[in-house]
């Protein structure tokens, strides 16, 4: 609708935009080369803030790398302990007592949903609304409430363990998931009243920022990307792990390729982690929460291993090169910001400087996660 | 996706270079050079080096169905058997083997298949090629998969692996001015 | 032209739905918690700095110097020194430095340590412009803590 | 008439009127405020002073004690004008503003006209400090307001035209007495020659928004897209100035609408009713500050339109109506004579 074919680049200049700007969230800059208000070229300078987990990984032993899973994506570190821990269950044929692993779905799920909701808070805030940002937070805080009553941390949970949790969930932390199902059906409704069906939103979403299947593809793109192109690919079906299987529950998929389509794809995907968290608290079975036999020093058998688990923005995949000593011979992180925002240069040309903008923050960018 | 024809082109890429491969196998006179007893015991435990070729693995053990070790020219090929396959580019990385004198560098490809369907289940291919450490290059993928691009660029600042014909090898994470390869395994911190 | 009213009238709909929905939180009662007049109880859970746990039988600590804590925190801001005395079994420990500005409250220690001597505080209120603020001599406090 | 107590008048309405400007100005901002953390269930400024009463005026303490920086590189003389030019324009506006039937300063017979052509000095303001900081997102912004300007004074105008007509007068003071009586005597309901009554109303408010550059139409000062629009470069009391002259151009803006459709000082209920009858002032400010609390109440609930969907609204919708309630209301005047 917007993009205008260019003849030559006589008469751009370059923005920059960020690394300070309220648009990117974070400390991503982006030499944007404008013509007038059009976009030429968009380049994401990125690595303001990198620090070089994958050399921490080498020089700390397995279970020290701990910590370091939940400061790559912030918003949803549970998903990558849970990818973390459970590669080392691969590598190390560690069992998970099944308590464990139904803590672990709920507990993620629950850390999904609050983290698209500091995405559906930015992303508005984006656009220009500011209020729903707030609504957001106000149904975040009863997720980080949950969550801290029992990680004891709020944003950089680090819960998991080898083979189990630290420790046990009680019956308020279950009740209290329940009770927030049944809250949040009805925020989700009020959500679509107030910024789904509003039609300045809609004219800012709708055959905006196209990114197809294709694209997705060659740059590896992953999450809402992929499933708002009308891929049904996510990785908690693809390749199941822990419990998931046992849950029944939906991928939503949109075909329209456009913001809005990705802005739906998170917003069901609420809907769906609800789903699983009500199943999960209905089957949750009785029992330990921690393998009674993990070894005490990991040291894994040489060879890579490979893990991938979905996270809040996409698949986050692991690769590990373990020689047999207690520390990681190489540890690759893959995460899926860094693939997601490479493609933002090609799909941004020819885009006016607001769609952009609007596209950026339906990509959903943590910018930790991108820089490492 | 045909998933076997896949394979078995890769395989029979992989088989191609056969040839090449014995003189790269040939190269490790490390063992011989063993300077402690202890670490050229450990080293005659440690298996050989792996041979090229395509070796399908176990999905629940190592988290890939396919692994491929190709020699550094026929990456390009095997980027284009994938890509053909409509494949898509998860990672780039690699490994500095520093006993060994080479680098990994390792692809990771994936399928984006509709779940719901036989076709749509899991399928992840990794190639790796190794080449020798010093003045490390190998061609660059990122004409075939775009996104290869900072994945490339990203390898090349942390092991000073050099991908030729790439359009922009220039630091990406790292600030300009840097002077070394931090996942390297000479590098000891600054 | 019929889409043309219709898409008129569809949206000025939804911008007074928007405006419904506002206005009705406007009359809400407010949620934020005023922070230096209001404060919460922490979660029994909740992760801050570790401490020595204070027996209330013995009245000290039961840490025995293994180092266990130390030589699992990945970050390094552990520091454990027990010395060996005559007429005590075991060490005697004699420093627990923790170095709060490095911690990532991970757990570790805790969980390493086998006779359980340490514990998470409840203490959420620690900003401090000086680095020093935060090395705790553990040992002291536990003998301070009444 | 004798010219010194003219000027005696003219002096004590224009600090007036100065003073009345910076107070609405000032404790819109409070209302703003408030108004915002009502909609997302917060508190709003509540340290300073019961109900924070006291932070318009510690926040205007603050900004005149900052140092005024001005960027290397910017059109100087410029740069320093246009907050002074944005804010002159929006005091003037208030000279023809009939607040009831005595209070006036000026009662000029083309008060509305007067208005129109202050109002419109203000985006040379915005056009000059965006020019001048030379910075990218400032130019850009101030491409933008010039476009959005342009574009909503043309249906503004032919809505004004139509209740001129109507009225038969430019004289705001004669336009609000031909709405004397009750509401229903009001040119927002189609009693009163424009059977479109109530889509012009809405429209002139749509006009007004977008004239005031306030959301969904701030696209001048869109902070997600150009960091702080025309005023990046501005600190202190030229930011103070902008800031003012934005509260300033809504209160005429509400004004306008409260004249132009809602009876001006005239009371809702037939004047036969004792007490709530009665006209006055007071029924002028009351319309006056619902008006504005409905801007701050749009503000909080809308996300921001992008240059398209603004021109789109204003070209396509907005220029249309109103050029078909001119000729409408035209013709019923014609026909019923």
């Amino acid at each position: 609708m917007s993009s205008v074919p260019f003849k030559d680049k006589l008469e751009t200049f370059e923005l920059n935009l960020g690394p300070q700007h309220p648009a990117t969230h974070g400390v991503l800059r982006v030499v944007l080369t404008m013509d007038g208000e059009y976009i030429y070229d968009a380049e994401p300078v990125i690595g303001y803030i990198h620090r070089m987990h994958e050399k921490m990984g080498e020089n700390r032993t397995w279970a020290q790398f701990l910590p370091n899973l939940g400061r790559l994506d912030y918003l949803s570190a549970l998903s990558y302990n849970l990818g973390y821990v459970q590669l080392v269950e691969k590598m190390m044929h560690i069992e998970v007592p099944e308590r464990a692993e139904y803590i672990r779905v709920i507990t993620t799920e629950i850390n999904r949903i609050a983290s698209h909701l500091v995405w559906l808070g930015a992303f508005v805030m984006d656009l220009g609304g500011f209020t729903p940002l707030l609504y957001a937070f106000d149904d975040r805080e009863e997720i980080l409430d949950l969550l801290e009553a029992v990680t004891g941390s709020r944003l950089t949970y680090c819960y998991f363990r080898f083979g189990g949790c630290y420790n046990d969930v009680d019956d308020d932390f279950l009740q209290g998931c329940l009770k927030f199902c049944k809250r949040f059906y009805n925020r989700i409704d009020m959500y679509h009243k107030l910024v789904t069906g509003n039609i300045i939103f809609r004219q800012r979403m709708e055959g905006i920022g196209p990114i197809d299947a294709d694209m997705c593809r060659r740059y590896g793109a992953t999450g809402a990307q992929l499933r708002g192109a009308g891929v049904n690919y996510d990785v908690r079906k693809n390749e199941p792990y822990s419990v998931y299987p046992e849950m029944d529950f939906d991928i939503p998929v949109y075909t329209e390729c456009d913001s809005m389509a990705r802005y739906m794809v998170r917003m069901d995907e609420m809907v769906q982690s609800l789903r699983i968290i009500e199943q999960a608290v209905a089957k949750i079975p009785e029992g330990p929460v921690k393998a009674a036999k993990v070894p005490k020093m990991i040291k894994p058998a040489p060879g890579d291993y490979y893990h991938a688990v979905e996270a809040g923005r996409g698949t986050f995949a692991i690769r590990a090169v373990s020689d047999g000593k207690n520390k990681a011979y190489r540890m690759k992180l893959r995460s899926p910001t860094y693939s997601n925002i490479s493609l933002f240069r090609e799909a941004s040309r020819g885009m006016l400087l607001s769609d952009a903008l609007a596209m950026m923050g339906s990509l959903d960018l943590v910018i930790p996660d991108i820089d490492r | 996706m045909d998933r076997s024809d896949v394979i078995q082109k890769l395989r029979s890429l992989a088989a191609e270079g056969m040839p090449d491969e014995p003189e790269e196998v040939a190269a490790p006179p490390v063992e011989e050079e063993g300077e402690e007893d202890a670490k050229a015991k450990k080293k005659k435990a440690a298996p050989e080096p792996r041979k090229n070729g395509l070796l399908e693995v176990s999905h629940a053990e190592k988290g890939v169905h396919v692994d491929v070790q190709l020699n550094a020219d026929q990456v390009v090929a095997a980027a284009e058997i994938v890509s053909a396959a409509g494949m898509a580019i998860d990672a780039i990385t690699g490994v500095d083997w520093m006993k060994d004198k080479e680098m990994e560098v390792i692809y990771d490809y994936c399928y984006y298949g509709d779940y719901s369907t036989e076709d749509g289940k899991a399928f992840r291919i990794v190639v790796r090629s190794r080449i020798p450490r010093e003045e490390a290059t190998i061609p660059t993928i990122s004409h075939i998969f775009q996104g290869a691009n900072w994945h490339e660029r990203e390898t090349f600042e942390f092991f000073d692996i050099n991908f030729s014909g790439h359009p922009e090898l220039k630091r990406l994470l790292l600030p300009e001015d840097v002077d070394f390869f931090p996942l390297r395994k000479d590098f000891k911190g600054l | 032209m019929a889409g043309y009213f219709k898409n008129i009238i569809d949206g000025t709909m939804s911008l007074i739905s928007g405006m419904i929905i506002t206005n009705k939180v406007c009359w809400q009662k407010d949620i934020t918690l005023q922070y230096p007049h209001q404060t919460i109880k922490m979660t029994p859970r909740y992760r801050g700095h570790i401490q020595l746990v204070k027996d209330p039988e013995t009245g000290t600590h039961s840490c025995i110097s293994c180092g266990m804590c130390q030589k699992g925190c990945p970050s390094g801001c552990i520091t454990v020194k027990g010395e060996k005395r005559e007429g005590v079994k075991g060490k005697v420990l004699v420093q627990y430095d923790l170095d709060f500005t490095t911690c990532s409250l991970c757990g570790q220690c805790v969980e390493n340590c086998r006779p359980g001597a340490i514990e998470f505080s409840l203490e959420y209120n620690l900003a401090s412009p000086r680095k020093e603020d935060y090395h705790f001599d553990l040992l002291k406090r536990v003998e301070e803590q009444k | 008439m004798d010219v010194g107590v003219n000027l005696i008048q003219l002096a004590i309405y224009l600090g007036g009127f100065i003073g009345f400007a910076a107070l609405n100005a000032a404790y819109l901002v409070w209302v703003e405020r408030k108004g915002a953390a009502r909609f997302q269930k917060r508190v709003g400024p509540k340290e300073t002073g019961p109900f924070g009463l006291l932070q318009p005026p510690v926040d205007g303490i603050k900004l005149m004690t900052k140092q005024i920086n001005i960027p290397e590189g910017v059109d100087k003389p410029l740069f320093i004008l246009a907050p002074i030019i944005s804010m002159v324009p929006a005091i003037m506006c208030f000279v023809t503003v009939p607040y009831s039937n005595s209070i006036v300063a000026r009662d000029i017979n083309i008060g509305l006209l007067l208005i129109f052509a202050f109002a419109s000095v203000n985006i040379l303001a915005l056009m000059l400090a965006g020019w001048s900081s030379k910075n990218k997102y400032a130019v850009m912004s101030s491409a933008r307001v010039v476009s959005q300007n342009i574009a909503y004074e043309i249906p503004m105008l032919v809505i004004a035209i139509t209740i001129v007509m109507i009225s038969g007068s430019l004289n705001l003071r004669e336009i609000v007495d031909v709405q004397a009586g009750a509401f229903w005597n009001w040119n927002w309901l189609p009693f009163n020659g424009n059977f479109l009554g109530p889509i012009t109303f809405i429209l002139f408010y749509i006009c007004s928004l977008a004239e005031t550059n306030r959301a969904p139409f701030d696209l001048g000062e869109c902070e997600s897209e150009l960091v702080a629009g025309f005023h990046t470069e501005y600190g202190g009391m030229g930011f103070g100035l902008f800031f003012m002259a934005e509260y300033a151009n809504i209160v005429i803006g509400a004004s306008l609408v409260t004249i132009l459709f809602l009876g001006g000082w005239y009371s809702p209920l037939p004047e036969s009713i004792p007490f709530l009858g009665a006209s006055g002032i007071w029924w002028f400010f009351a319309k006056m500050y619902f008006l504005i609390w409905t801007v701050v109440w749009i503000r909080w609930t809308f996300p921001r339109m992008t240059v398209w969907g603004l021109l789109n609204l204003s070209w396509k919708i907005l220029i249309p109506f109103s050029l078909f309630n001119l000729l409408a209301s035209a013709g019923l005047l014609k026909f019923l004579g």
